[in-house]
């Protein structure tokens, strides 16, 4: 008889039951937001057999400017049928931080089940100039920064303390989109070596074509279960045994964009080190980034990289976080590995990070 | 079952003239950069921070005390925009980049206006070129660029 | 809740129309320094940082967390964004509160805002949207329909909701924080004011304010030992409690909604409060149209199904003599910073308890509710505090 | 630097216009519903659990949060179960006001949806009262809801309100 493993926070055992997400793709005119979750709640609940009246929290994450309206996440709920009426909490977060509260709230005790999901389209609108909205009001945004023009204000800051090169940059590419071979749900998925990589052009240098995510539509889901009641669902379930987050300033300029200190120290309270990773799930849209942060994470050669592909294979925004989470908890319910890190991202060039230490039960 | 759809697509615009009060620290910049000079302010341990905000950025501590700063600087780093995008500050090739004035600890978010990308390396040094005086409004596109400084 | 935890630290901005001598950051910190000075504590003395607010539109800042993490000395701190809509204010305390309350931290800082003056709320909220009809006419245009039919369905007098509009705009007067300040307000100014969203009055309305509300949250040593330096009591949370329903379903009660009922049932069984009416000293509840006074007052059990306006009629939840004032502090009617609204009600109810109301303050009060709603009346969020430390 | 300038007041307002373009996606569900409207009808969907029909059709029932497949077209007529005079104005409106919004609930349908009041003196309007939709000329109907041009009084009794209770 397994036993669940103490956690490092909280007081309770939580753990990852089951995770379903949408194949995720460069545009998915077919589903509006409720459409898309659908199909992917649903698979939740039968990979768990379990219904809408088995839980008893739910959390959601999304944004409203993917959409370009106020209350997104309030048309979504029509998916998951809050009715009779329950405790349900949303974030205007990546879902990997909806599983945070969720998280917490299973920490309370009188609760056991939390239906997690994040959905978001980038189909929709400018995602480059959307995301420009994340800046100062006062001083960056009214420049209309982009995205991978601020990624490559990163990966030049790498590039100019030796901790990486632009070989480097391809051979994270070159693997991540093999990997994502083997991916059903990754939308950019080929075998392409490093040399061919370099012969692309860049979107703004250091970064070529290579380095940035695809602009993807996509959701996901998950089910957390509190207490050895995760043993009746799943043989193998993925217990948070350590998990914390922590944000940067947001002035790049006050920052060293070539460390991740929020990583660092959520991976140190969450317990990384502790123990040998077999694999680790890492939210790095750009390609540089997941030098970047395996570096903060403090993770060995041995570790297993991001094998699903990782962001540059599928980057569905306010999912992509919790889907790291997902990828991470299949490897642990699936055999494959015994113990995994999963890492979640939000707001420009990282300025936010969450990390959690997935095991199974000894 | 029903017979697939069509399913309808729709252009949307969402669009407002956001009117934003700035307060007395923001305002001081915006009103240095109308006046052509940028403007930083001490924050803990009196290091000067630019852009200037009414807090260390760090700590959360109040800042006081305004410091002209600029308008040379240094590139802590940098990335180079061959094709910009519609709505870049420039309209030909460019360089995004951190930049540290002379008197400041914290870098500056703007563009370098360079003719190639060759020209542009971290650590080379830069001043502020503002817009002519009567086109200034007190606005971060005051500061229009900076530009490479010749090297002796 | 497993751990005992309790608000000892309270600030809010002077609520008005237009802050235009600040910067949202700016605004922010002036309740967060407040709520901080407040609980003798500084930003380095924080945990965590739980920042919720209304739909980003209002600011058109996306995920304004990331900018305002150093304004609010959250670098290096967990920092959580809740958005769930107008309820927003109080879930964002609640997410504050689960993070003590389960032993993860000892002191959060809980901040709410909104700066509506950067744009318009009315355009805000009712954005217009592919395909739909472009009837949408704010919040008012949403809530009216609804309140009409609880007049129709309760037989109230016309006037009870004129009378919840000067009642709160009395009870704003004691408060030098509230945004409207009408010395002359009576029933005849509120019924001269135009119609708006007839059966709504100007007057019946929330106005549009740029605030903000801060709190700090901690642990029971922490609040135990602030207690015994200040001499003042933590405002301890008794329970609280999140619940929500689909907007829209065939057979929604829309004005008596079931999540609400549910709420407050399960608000008041964590408090041990069996009868709020008696139990309770005052409640600061999310009424930001008049009718909302008798409707709420039926939803959290204050009294049977269709005898609300007439607790409202007869001055009871007045501050002036009544047995179980509501809203003391003038109310969502008075100050209405759209994600902050919650949590100034989640405020006031602590301030009572604390004994801090000043003017408004409800003699010996020891026990509050603290109300948010949102949506079309489907997000609820509540709390019950008191000067006693719970069992 | 010149008096002029020095006499100029400090900045205290920032103008930050922003446009964002979207192409927005109906769905498979909602498009059915529009495709009806450009066809002058109403078109909704029965839940298969609780057999409820819902109109406009969101593609999923939110109490059984399972698909809506089955097609259903609904008349013209409806009941206005509740309404309110709008007399506010604010920016991005399209309507003069003051004009009236009204619950409507078509004959046939377990959800009712906002639409606007013409023929029929504001403070005529009344809970109960019997309605029709009245489309935009032929040549100008569109997959939109705007294509329904108002609802007007079909001069049929008022329906009891105790009769729709449960959809206020």
């Amino acid at each position: 008889m397994s036993t669940a493993p103490q956690p490092k926070q909280g007081t309770r055992p939580v753990a990852i039951v089951s995770f379903a997400q949408a194949p995720t793709q460069r545009r998915i005119e077919q589903a509006n937001e409720v459409e898309l979750l659908m199909p992917v709640i649903g698979e939740v609940y039968a990979q768990a057999n379990m219904t809408k009246d088995d839980v008893d929290f739910v959390c959601s994450g999304s944004t409203d400017y993917l959409i370009g309206g106020p209350f997104s996440f309030v048309t979504a709920l029509d998916a998951v049928g809050v009715w009779p009426p329950k405790r349900e909490s949303h974030v205007e977060m990546d879902a990997a931080w909806a599983l945070y509260e969720s998280w917490v709230q299973l920490q309370e005790g009188d609760l056991d089940v939390a239906l997690i999901y994040g959905f978001g389209k980038s189909s929709l609108g400018d995602l480059q100039r959307i995301l420009a909205l994340q800046l100062d009001p006062y001083t960056m945004a009214p420049l209309w920064p982009d995205q991978v023009s601020l990624a490559a204000l990163q990966a030049q800051a790498m590039i100019d303390k030796g901790l990486a090169t632009e070989e480097d940059f391809a051979g994270v590419a070159s693997r991540s989109r093999r990997d994502a071979m083997n991916n059903p749900n990754a939308q950019v998925a080929n075998d392409l070596d490093v040399a061919t990589l370099l012969k692309e052009e860049y979107i703004a240098s250091p970064l070529r074509r290579h380095c940035v995510p695809p602009l993807s539509d996509g959701a996901a889901a998950m089910i957390l279960v509190a207490g050895d009641r995760a043993f009746d669902v799943v043989d193998r379930p993925a217990w948070i045994t350590g998990i914390d987050h922590r944000i940067e300033a947001h002035a790049f300029g006050v920052r060293d964009l070539a460390t991740s200190p929020s990583t660092t120290k959520a991976a140190h309270i969450a317990g990384v080190g502790e123990g040998d990773v077999d694999v680790a799930e890492i939210h790095a849209p750009f390609a540089h980034q997941e030098i970047l942060l395996a570096s903060a994470l403090g993770l060995s050669s041995t570790t297993a990289l991001n094998p699903s592909g990782g962001p540059l294979a599928a980057n569905p925004l306010m999912a992509g976080g919790l889907i790291r989470f997902g990828e991470a908890a299949n490897r642990i319910m699936d055999g494959t590995a015994s113990r995994a890190v999963a890492h979640a991202t939000s707001g420009p060039i990282l300025q936010q990070n969450l990390v959690a230490v997935l095991e199974a039960a000894s | 079952m029903a017979e697939p759809t069509e399913v309808y697509t729709s252009a949307h615009v969402l669009e407002y003239p956001y009117s934003r009060s700035v307060g007395p620290v923001i305002g001081a910049f915006l009103t240095g950069l109308r006046e052509g000079k940028i403007v930083g302010i001490r924050g803990e341990n009196g290091r000067v921070i630019v852009p200037p905000t009414e807090y260390d950025p760090e700590t959360g501590a109040e800042t006081s005390g305004f410091v002209d700063v600029g308008p040379g600087g240094v590139i802590e780093t940098w990335a180079w925009v061959e094709h910009p995008r519609d709505d870049a500050p420039r309209s030909t090739p460019f360089a995004w980049a951190l930049v540290r004035l002379d008197g400041a600890d914290t870098a500056l978010l703007h563009v370098v206006d360079a003719a190639s990308k060759d020209e542009v390396t971290t650590g080379a040094r830069v001043t502020a070129h503002f817009l002519d005086e009567g086109e200034r409004q007190g606005r971060i596109q005051d500061l229009c660029c900076f530009q490479l400084e010749e090297t002796s | 809740m497993n751990q005992r935890c309790a608000v000892i630290g309270i600030g809010q901005t002077h609520h008005k129309a237009k802050r235009e001598d600040v910067s949202i950051a700016g605004m922010v910190r002036e309740a967060a320094r407040a709520a901080l000075d407040d609980a003798g504590m500084d930003y380095g003395d924080i945990d965590a940082v739980v920042i919720g607010k209304a739909p980003d539109m209002f600011e058109g800042i996306m995920m304004p967390e990331h900018y305002l993490a150093g304004a609010l000395g959250a670098v290096g701190k967990p920092m959580l964004r809740v958005h769930t809509a107008g309820s927003v204010g109080g879930s964002t305390a609640i997410v504050a509160a689960h993070l003590v309350a389960t032993g993860i931290h000892k002191r959060v800082l809980t901040v709410a805002f909104e700066k509506q003056s950067d744009s318009d709320a009315m355009w805000a909220l009712s954005v217009p949207q592919p395909f739909a009809a472009p009837l949408l006419a704010g919040a008012g245009g949403y809530f009216a329909p609804i309140i009409r039919a609880y007049i129709n369905r309760s037989g109230a007098p016309n006037d009870v909701g004129m009378k919840v509009a000067v009642k709160d705009r009395l009870h704003a007067l004691k408060n030098p924080y509230a945004h409207l300040q009408l010395p002359d307000i009576d029933l005849k100014m509120v019924e001269e004011s135009i119609m708006l969203w007839d059966p709504l009055h100007y007057l019946e309305s929330c106005p549009s304010s740029d605030g903000a509300a801060a709190m700090v949250i901690a642990a029971e040593d922490v609040a135990t030992a602030q207690e015994k330096s200040t001499g003042r009591s933590a405002a301890w949370i008794h329970g609280m409690a999140m619940r929500s329903e689909p907007t829209m379903f065939a057979g929604r009660n829309q004005i008596n909604p079931q999540a609400g009922r549910d709420c407050a049932k399960d608000v008041f069984a964590q408090a041990g409060v069996t009868n709020p009416r008696k139990e309770l000293d005052c409640a600061e509840v999310y009424v930001p149209f008049s009718w909302y006074e008798p409707m709420w007052l039926e939803n959290l059990g204050f009294c049977d199904e269709g005898d609300g306006w007439k607790l409202t009629d007869s001055g009871a939840t007045s501050l002036d003599g009544g047995d179980i004032p509501w809203n003391c502090s003038g109310g969502v009617l008075s100050s209405n910073p759209i994600g902050a609204s919650g949590m100034l009600r989640f405020l006031e109810a602590a301030l009572q308890v604390r004994g801090m109301a000043g003017e408004h303050q409800v003699a010996d009060a020891s026990k509050a509710l603290g109300h948010a709603y949102g949506g079309g009346s489907q997000f609820f969020a509540m709390w019950v505090v008191g000067s006693d430390r719970p069992a | 630097m010149s008096d002029a300038l020095e006499i100029q007041e400090p900045v205290t307002m920032l103008s930050t216009p922003i446009r964002l373009n979207y192409d927005f996606t109906a769905g498979v569900a909602q498009s059915r519903s529009l495709r009806g409207y450009a066809e002058g009808r109403f078109v909704g969907q029965r839940c298969p659990v609780c057999k409820k029909v819902y109109v406009p059709s969101r593609g999923s029932c939110p109490v059984d949060a399972v698909p809506t497949k089955e097609e259903v077209v609904l008349p013209n007529t409806a009941t206005v179960t509740t309404f309110c005079v709008v007399n506010v104005p604010f920016a991005g409106q399209s309507i003069e006001i003051p004009y009236i919004t009204a619950s409507i609930l078509l004959d046939g349908a377990d959800i009712t949806f906002m639409g606007l009041i013409q023929g029929i003196p504001a403070d005529e309007v009344r809970m109960g009262l019997r309605v029709e939709a009245v489309w935009v000329p032929k040549e100008e109907l569109g997959p939109t809801l705007a294509s329904v041009k108002y609802f007007q009084p079909t001069g049929e009794p008022d329906r009891e309100i105790s009769t729709f209770r449960e959809h206020l």
